[in-house]
């Protein structure tokens, strides 16, 4: 999925910071303005919604407000995520694990107060399939094509949907593919009267909503708002008549507006401004883990970084507590595997601590008793930036020295996609709720030319590895659950030794709402997070 | 003569135009961004990457992209931005309205405050008026605009709670009033609804204040400058001559004559505060033209860029005609 | 020495010289007479070079004249302009003023000639480092002179040479001129409006109207008031009424 | 005649400079009635500083001290209130250039309405017939197009005329003219003195007429006051000039070439530092 | 040798003592505007700071502590210490190295190219007038902010490119400024004079227009040092300045503001500095204007 926004994090840093409470203790604050009531007002950065086509939309807002205007056929729950519940579908089956038959409830609605059928759900994923947009490859992987999905993709009477896989393939893969965004399930008729030329009612959806989620799209204004009405024909009806998000960059501005009353929920507050609000009563400090990491990825064409000795010592150099503690406190925690906790089959252990004589005898055993030279590219917004600096500290501390690059979020992406990087400071969010996500990414590379076809995480950081492809392949395709997520363990054990990976940080998502405002659902996956429990007393 | 010159100034708007395109064109084109990035993320399978390249036509060669998009914007389609999806001219329609209203309030104020200021500070030349109104305007114009407008908005908005937050409208007014100008104020009027009328030029005081107070120094500086020159001219002895106050000598007479070179600097200015407010209007998290150029550059979203850099520049020489021709108007010696 | 012949000057839509033409023999010297606006400083700058775009013909010493001006020619060719205030470079010492043609033509003992030419125009070294805006009008003049005067030319074009300066310092300037051009036996060109000036410094003159050259006369014609064109009569007229 | 027009007594206006006062006027004493007197000298003699000094006119740095009187008001007493209306309606000034002094973006009609509107209570149909007659008593032919143009659009001479036409409006006691022609073609020049003459002398006007120009004054005015470095070396009746005798005068009489005779060299003047004294 | 006596002597006597005489004067007349003399004060003091940086620091700028993060001033950190234990007076001072550096850098990049370019078209007129002029037209009607950015993302966020951009934004004004200049001297009697001379017209538009264009854009250049500071901080801000760790002021308060209220001396007081620094130079401006440039006042 694509790292958050560019310039949304280089501005997120905020300015304002929890000290505003300090002007603002309570009793002796100005009157406070308050949003109208039966409207909730929730203050994001929005810009980087580009569609809210699910078939189209991979990012973290525009999936986020699909999952609470579309429906899907199943779901996690996210008070256990590990969970498998029906949310259009009454159950699911397969016999073989290559064909799979799914059965709707009975008497859900669109918002436009027709009944969801199976020829709904079939056209839904089928046009995700055909249209073949960004998010498209998390179904296809399943071998849909745009030539097969009419054949593959059935709807056998108004209640049944039937997918025919090309493979036999993990249940559990296929269920949770099926939760993400991508496998919304639209209004067919809706949809086809708004489509022009072969574009299945994308350039429509883009902007508009067909679905039977809580909530129906108003209005988008890119960069400024996004407006959510309650859907009338919603079972159950959300709390809270009209959502409004409002575009805001700068958190000390989202900051204020939630002191002031002027908006009920905070999304991009930053550490420092959470701990200042965390014992202050008037608000409510919500923290989600994110199925989201940082990670440091050295790239092995550089001859230094692709000595095992040297890969270890930088890892064994870190201060991952220190840097966690002061810098990143409230929206970040240590984590170094590479499937997010949350994520079935996340590995909680932490083999690295700052050691720093090993990493000074590991570099000697490698040959470099004088240091080495290194360039490191990051972005520039906060807290990468400080984070950067902390390593470069610590790094230097052992003898290698960093050149520090930095850059704008997409321009450090375009140069380790095009594998230009040494060393890099990147973000990385899975794409959908299945360990297979992040496993793919981070150790298959089943081919490391140049013109290879599957560029994964390693690919970039030109780390062949045959065997752990295969090992991390066979794993998709072990129908038995408990077995899998065993062999991910596994995985992620043998990873964190050997990768060119340093995993940091994983991401916690921070929501800070006003004290009256309750109901709000964050989930580990952005489409996961729901609003229809939102309401203010 | 007269129509000469002007012909002659028109001419150059489509060279200047198509050199601004140039411009962009070729950084847009160096910016170490893919632009596919923009619009497949950063996931996506190579197939649709490639797929997303040859859409956009990044496969052609440099100069064939080049024709290919003169010829585009020639015919008046600047294409479709990837971050908003919809054509380009609509977003410029939709954000320009808002730095369009901006700017204009905070040129107003700066005028309504700095020339007055300006012209007094020449009249009392060297005196402490002079120095303070020196002082002050310097001081405005020493500050990073960003500081001033997150104290502004810190001391106004947090702590006085004189003036509403960041944004451009009360949530109670939103998508209360149709849209037929794009600018709030004026909207409101329209729709005669004064509530939110009134919401909407709170929201603009404080991000107007600061862009005015910005430009404040500049506008009394050249007041200042202008009136000086003026007050030792001639003309002005000979007024006094012929017995007049000085209120009818400084106003009549000598800011008359700096009526017209200062209208040149105004308008300058304000073409300045049209293109310039980009870090104002991340402050106050104001959707403007500014912020829209920002983000699509950061996002490599080139048509958007180009487009709203070529209707900036636009703006820009059509500005500057119009202070030329506003020049030609009011002073009769160019007549 | 130097022949005009047929010179038109145009300014965008203004005629400034129409179809002037007059011949001056070496070492003699000639005065351009006629109200502002008649064109006579523009026949002088189209001559010295400083105007392009003119037509007709020009020679020196039998050598035409193209519309650029090569070294050897501002070697034998030197103008003085009306306003001493204006043709001194104003951050520029006396000394670099004069050192500038000398530095251009590459000439040698640059420090004995500025001093000879200080001593040339009567002017005392002290004024040698002083700045223009350090000197009165006649001092500012006498610099323009020398500075036109130190490399040796033949020709001195003079442009209203003495109208921005007091009476007693045009007195001074017209009798420091009469005796540069009697020891340098320079041929000169004095442009004015003042019908006693031109008459004092030159032999011959030619009354200029509306860009064109109404009557050429010589001075004792003038003085005898044998002048038949009614414009010049016109200025006879005047200047005997203002200075009787 | 009771009372003197002008009285001025030891006159002494210095301005600052980058090394302190620099004396511009120094001691100056006048007396004029409503006649026609020239002040001549050379550049920087004090003599335009003199005729601004009566209308307090000097930029607000110039230290002026002396007795300046005009028809009994003393000048440095007045209050800014009283000086106005002196200026204009009692004294006129007529200056050098029209370019300059006339204010190039109001037309001259209204300029010379204004003139009469600000000391006259009058409609602004009053005014501008008024500013009509005058164009047509300063002999201009088409007052309609002079009245509605703008001085670029004049020639020297009009605009001259129209300053004359601006500063007799309110029709005041007396016209000073500060070097009113030097800046206009001969021809030109001896128009306009002709005009200022008959109207200050139609009007019974006093007239101060500044000029670096010897004969010219001595032509057009009734006594000359010869100004040297800042004071008066000689005041003479016009018609005497010939018999001038402090030698500053005589030099400059003598030293300007002449039609009609011819003059191998110009004498020149030979300033003798006594003269100062 | 050098008394004053010596620089206000009506008669020099060489070039030397007239140049110095000339700039006494001006001296002189600036010293009576107090305004300005502090400006000047201000702006000497830091470049003082700049280059003795290492003596008048305290810590290593680039030293971290993060256990000792945000700490208030203090006799062991006199500024307190930033987001990562950094001690904030070293990094003011190492700070003015480099917003003053990018000032200069700024400074020499942009005013000879105006400089040239402005005299070069207004001297010679016609179509290398209009060429040259058309592009400044261009550069003109770019964005300013905008052009900076883009050029900055083209390249990549540092002091080098923030440099190269804003001189890239700033030399059109000075080549108009020098054009205008130039255009009002063009047909000035004096360069009359120098072409009389035979002289070239390289020499002409080097020796004798430029130097009087000089003044002028010397206040110019002074007043613009104060928007550099300003353009710099705001690239700093938008995140494309100077990069952390370096210690540009503008990129101080960019990573530093989210603590204005609580650890109010990381972002202010580099804001402070800013504002001196930016302030010094517009007061220096406007009385070297009063001196050097009288008919612009």
């Amino acid at each position: 999925m694509l790292p958050t926004v560019t310039r949304r994090a280089l501005l997120a840093t905020g300015t304002a910071a929890g000290a505003a409470t300090a002007f603002l203790a309570p009793g002796i604050g100005p009157a406070t303005a308050q949003s109208p009531p039966g409207v909730i007002v929730m203050a994001k950065q929005i810009d980087d919604i580009t569609s809210l086509d699910p078939a189209e939309a991979f990012e973290y807002t525009g999936t986020e407000i699909i999952g609470n205007v579309y429906r899907k056929l199943v779901t996690t729950p996210n008070d256990d995520p590990a969970r498998l519940v029906g949310d259009l579908a009454e159950s699911w089956a397969t016999s073989d694990n290559r064909i799979f038959t799914f059965t709707l409830k009975a008497g859900a609605k669109f918002a436009s107060g027709a009944p969801v059928t199976a020829e709904d759900a079939a056209f839904s994923l089928r046009r995700a399939a055909i249209l073949n947009k960004s998010p498209a490859f998390i179904i296809n992987q399943f071998g849909f094509t745009r030539d097969n999905a009419e054949a593959r993709i059935r709807a056998t009477d108004a209640r049944t949907l039937v997918l025919e896989c090309a493979a036999p393939t993990s249940p559990s893969f296929l269920y949770y593919c099926l939760s993400a965004a991508v496998g919304s399930i639209v209004e067919k008729a809706v949809v086809m009267a708004r489509a022009q030329g072969d574009d299945l009612g994308n350039g429509w959806l883009k902007q508009n909503s067909a679905g039977g989620g809580a909530y129906v799209l108003r209005q988008w204004r890119a960069s400024e708002s996004v407006m959510l009405d309650a859907n009338p024909n919603a079972d159950p009806a959300p709390r809270t008549r009209r959502i409004i998000i409002r575009h805001m960059l700068d958190s000390s501005a989202q900051l204020l507006g939630l002191q002031r009353g002027d908006i009920d929920i905070a999304r991009n507050l930053v550490a420092d401004q959470i701990n200042a609000l965390r014992s202050d009563s008037r608000f409510r400090v919500m923290p989600q883990r994110k199925a989201s990491l940082m990670y440091l990825s050295l790239s092995q064409r550089h001859p230094a970084l692709a000595r095992p000795e040297v890969r270890q010592a930088i890892k064994l150099a870190i201060d991952y507590e220190g840097i966690q503690r002061n810098i990143v406190s409230t929206t970040y925690a240590v984590h170094q595997a590479f499937l997010p906790e949350g994520l079935p089959g996340a590995l909680t252990e932490k083999p690295f601590a700052q050691r720093q004589e090993e990493a000074r005898a590991l570099l000697r055993q490698a040959g470099f008793p004088n240091g080495l030279e290194v360039a490191l590219d990051y972005s520039s917004g906060a807290p990468i930036s400080d984070i950067a600096q902390a390593i470069q500290a610590q790094l230097g501390a052992v003898g290698i020295r960093l050149r520090m690059v930095a850059g704008e979020m997409r321009q450090v992406i375009t140069k380790t996609r095009a594998r230009q990087h040494e060393m890099a400071i990147v973000r990385w969010g899975s794409d959908y709720f299945d360990p297979h996500s992040n496993a793919e990414a981070f150790s298959m590379n089943p081919d490391n030319g140049d013109n290879a076809r599957n560029r994964t995480l390693a690919w970039r950081a030109s780390w062949e590895i045959p065997d752990l492809t295969a090992r991390t392949a066979a794993a998709v395709t072990d129908t038995d659950g408990a077995r899998r997520v065993a062999t991910y363990q596994a995985l992620q054990r043998e990873h964190q030794q050997v990768s060119p990976f340093v995993i940091l940080l994983q991401e916690i998502e921070v929501a800070v709402t006003r004290a009256n405002v309750t109901g709000l659902e964050l989930g580990p996956m952005s489409d996961r997070t729901s609003f229809s429990g939102i309401v203010k007393a | 003569m007269r129509l000469k010159a002007l012909g002659a100034t028109l001419v150059t708007v489509p060279i200047t135009l198509f050199g601004l395109v140039l411009v962009t064109f070729l950084i847009g084109r160096v910016v170490p961004i893919d632009p596919v990035l923009a619009i497949v993320g950063d996931r996506a399978p190579q197939e649709v990457v490639e797929r997303a390249r040859l859409e956009l036509g990044l496969d052609r060669p440099l100069i064939e992209q080049f024709l290919r998009f003169v010829v585009q914007i020639a015919s008046g389609d600047l294409g479709r931005s990837v971050m908003t999806a919809n054509p380009v001219t609509q977003d410029i329609a939709r954000f320009f309205p808002a730095t369009f209203e901006l700017a204009t309030v905070a040129i107003i104020l700066a005028s309504l405050v700095g020339v007055p200021l300006g012209v007094l500070a020449a009249v009392r030349q060297g005196g402490w008026l002079d120095q303070s109104v020196r002082l002050f305007c310097l001081a405005g114009h020493s500050l990073p605009v960003f500081v001033l407008g997150l104290l502004s908005l810190l001391l106004f908005y947090a702590k006085l709670g004189w003036a509403p937050g960041p944004g451009r409208q009360g949530i109670a007014y939103e998508d209360m009033v149709d849209v037929r100008t794009g600018v709030l104020t004026v909207d409101a009027l329209l729709a005669g609804d004064w509530g939110a009328f009134w919401d909407a030029l709170a929201h603009l005081a404080q991000p107007a204040g600061v862009l005015a107070f910005f430009s404040l120094a500049y506008i009394a500086r050249m007041a200042r400058a202008f009136m000086l020159a003026e007050l030792s001219s001639e003309y002005v002895t000979t007024a006094r001559a012929k017995g007049l106050s000085e209120t009818r000598i400084i106003w009549r007479h000598a800011f008359r004559n700096i009526a017209v070179p200062l209208v040149t600097v105004l308008v300058l200015t304000y073409a300045g505060l049209l293109e310039g407010a980009v870090l104002t209007e991340t402050i106050f998290s104001w959707p403007g033209l500014g912020q829209y150029l920002t983000v699509s550059l950061l996002n490599a979203d080139m048509n958007a860029v180009l487009g709203a850099t070529l209707v900036v520049g636009l703006i820009y020489v059509v500005l500057n005609l119009f202070a030329d021709l506003l020049y030609r108007l009011l002073d009769p010696r160019v007549r | 020495m130097i022949e005009v012949q047929d010179l038109d000057v145009r300014f965008g839509a203004v005629h400034a010289v129409r179809g002037v033409s007059f011949a001056i023999a070496a070492g003699e010297s000639f005065g351009l007479v006629g109200e502002s606006g008649s064109g006579k400083s523009t026949v002088l700058r189209a001559l010295a070079g400083l105007i392009p775009g003119w037509t007709g013909a020009m020679s020196l010493q039998g050598r035409a004249l193209g519309p650029k001006r090569d070294r050897t020619f501002f070697r034998s060719v030197q103008m003085v302009f009306q306003d001493p205030y204006g043709s001194l470079h104003p951050r520029q010492t006396v000394d670099r003023i004069l050192a500038e043609p000398l530095a251009i033509h590459g000439l040698d003992g640059a420090e004995a000639r500025i001093r000879r030419a200080l001593e040339e125009v009567s002017l005392s070294p002290i004024v040698r480092f002083r700045y223009p805006h350090q000197l009165s009008g006649g001092q500012r003049q006498r610099v323009a002179i020398a500075r036109a005067l130190i490399a040796d030319p033949s020709v001195l074009l003079l442009d209203e040479p003495t109208s921005a300066l007091d009476v007693s310092v045009q007195a001074e300037v017209l009798n420091l001129l009469a005796d540069l051009r009697a020891a340098r036996q320079l041929t000169c060109i004095l442009v004015s409006h003042n019908l006693a000036v031109v008459a004092h410094l030159c032999e011959r003159l030619a009354v200029m109207q509306q860009g064109k050259v109404v009557e050429a006369l010589d001075v004792a014609a003038l003085r005898a008031g044998q002048a038949q064109h009614p414009h010049t009569r016109d200025l006879i007229a005047l200047s005997r009424d203002l200075d009787g | 005649m009771t009372n003197p027009l002008v009285e001025i007594n030891d006159l002494r206006v210095d301005f600052p400079g980058p090394n302190g006062f620099v004396p511009a006027v120094r001691g100056v004493s006048l007396t004029m009635g409503r006649e026609k007197l020239g002040i001549v000298g050379e550049s920087g003699s004090g003599k335009s500083v003199t005729g601004r000094a009566l209308m307090r006119l000097l930029p607000p740095q110039a230290r002026v001290a002396g007795s300046l009187r005009f028809d009994g008001i003393d000048i440095a007493a007045a209050t800014p209130r009283a000086m106005r209306a002196l200026r204009g309606a009692r004294i006129g000034l007529v200056l050098q250039d029209p370019k300059f002094s006339l204010n190039p973006i109001m037309t001259a009609g209204a300029q010379i309405a204004e003139a009469w509107a600000t000391h006259r209570r009058g409609s602004a149909k009053e005014a501008r017939d008024a500013a009509m007659s005058l164009l047509d008593q300063v002999l201009i032919r088409d007052p309609r197009r002079v009245y509605d143009a703008y001085p670029h659009e004049l020639s020297g001479g009009m605009g001259q005329r129209v300053m004359i036409a601006m500063m007799l409006a309110p029709q005041p006691d007396l016209l000073i003219a500060d070097e009113p022609t030097s800046a206009l073609d001969a021809t030109v020049q001896a128009e306009i003195l002709r005009l200022i003459d008959r109207l200050v002398t139609d009007r019974g006007m006093g007239l101060m007429l500044i000029s670096h120009d010897l004969p010219l004054v001595s032509r057009f005015c009734d006594r000359v006051a010869v100004m040297y470095a800042g004071r008066i070396v000689e005041e003479i009746a016009a018609r005497d000039l010939h018999a001038a005798t402090h030698p500053y005068t005589r030099g400059l009489l003598d030293c300007m070439p002449r039609l009609d005779a011819p003059r191998a060299r110009l004498p020149v003047l030979a300033r003798d530092p006594r003269w100062l004294a | 040798m050098i008394s004053s006596d010596w620089l206000l002597s009506s008669e020099p006597a060489s070039r030397r003592q007239a140049a110095w005489g000339r700039r006494y004067q001006a001296w002189l007349a600036f010293r009576r505007n107090p305004l300005a003399v502090a400006g000047l004060a201000v702006a000497l003091a830091m470049l003082l700071m700049a280059v003795f940086a290492p003596l008048l620091a305290t810590h290593d700028p680039g030293a971290q502590n993060l256990a000792n993060r945000l700490q208030p001033p203090s006799a062991a950190h006199w500024f307190g210490t930033d987001e990562l234990g950094r001690d904030v007076w070293t990094r003011i001072l190492y700070g003015a190295r480099i917003t003053l550096g990018m000032v200069v850098a700024v400074v020499l990049l942009v005013a000879p190219v105006g400089l040239l370019v402005g005299c070069a078209a207004g001297y010679a007129g016609g179509w290398l007038d209009r060429i040259l002029m058309r592009v400044t037209d261009v550069f003109l009607a770019f964005p300013r902010l905008i052009l900076a950015l883009a050029f900055v993302a083209a390249m990549k966020p540092g002091v080098e490119s923030a440099v190269a951009a804003i001189a890239l934004t700033a030399w059109p004004p000075y080549a108009r400024l020098a054009r205008a200049e130039t255009l009002r001297i063009r047909d000035a009697d004096f360069i009359a004079a120098v072409r009389m001379a035979g002289a070239s017209p390289w020499r002409i538009v080097l020796r004798h227009v430029a130097p009087v264009c000089i003044p002028s854009l010397i206040v110019r250049v002074t007043l613009d040092m104060s928007s550099i500071i300003l353009t710099a901080a705001g690239l700093g801000f938008l995140g494309l300045g100077a990069q952390p760790p370096l210690p540009e002021w503008g990129t101080m308060i960019a990573t530093a503001r989210r603590f204005i209220l609580d650890q109010w001396w990381v972002p202010v007081i580099p804001g402070i500095a800013i504002f001196l620094a930016s302030l010094s130079f517009n007061l220096l401006g406007d009385g070297l204007r009063d001196v050097l440039d009288p008919k612009q006042r």
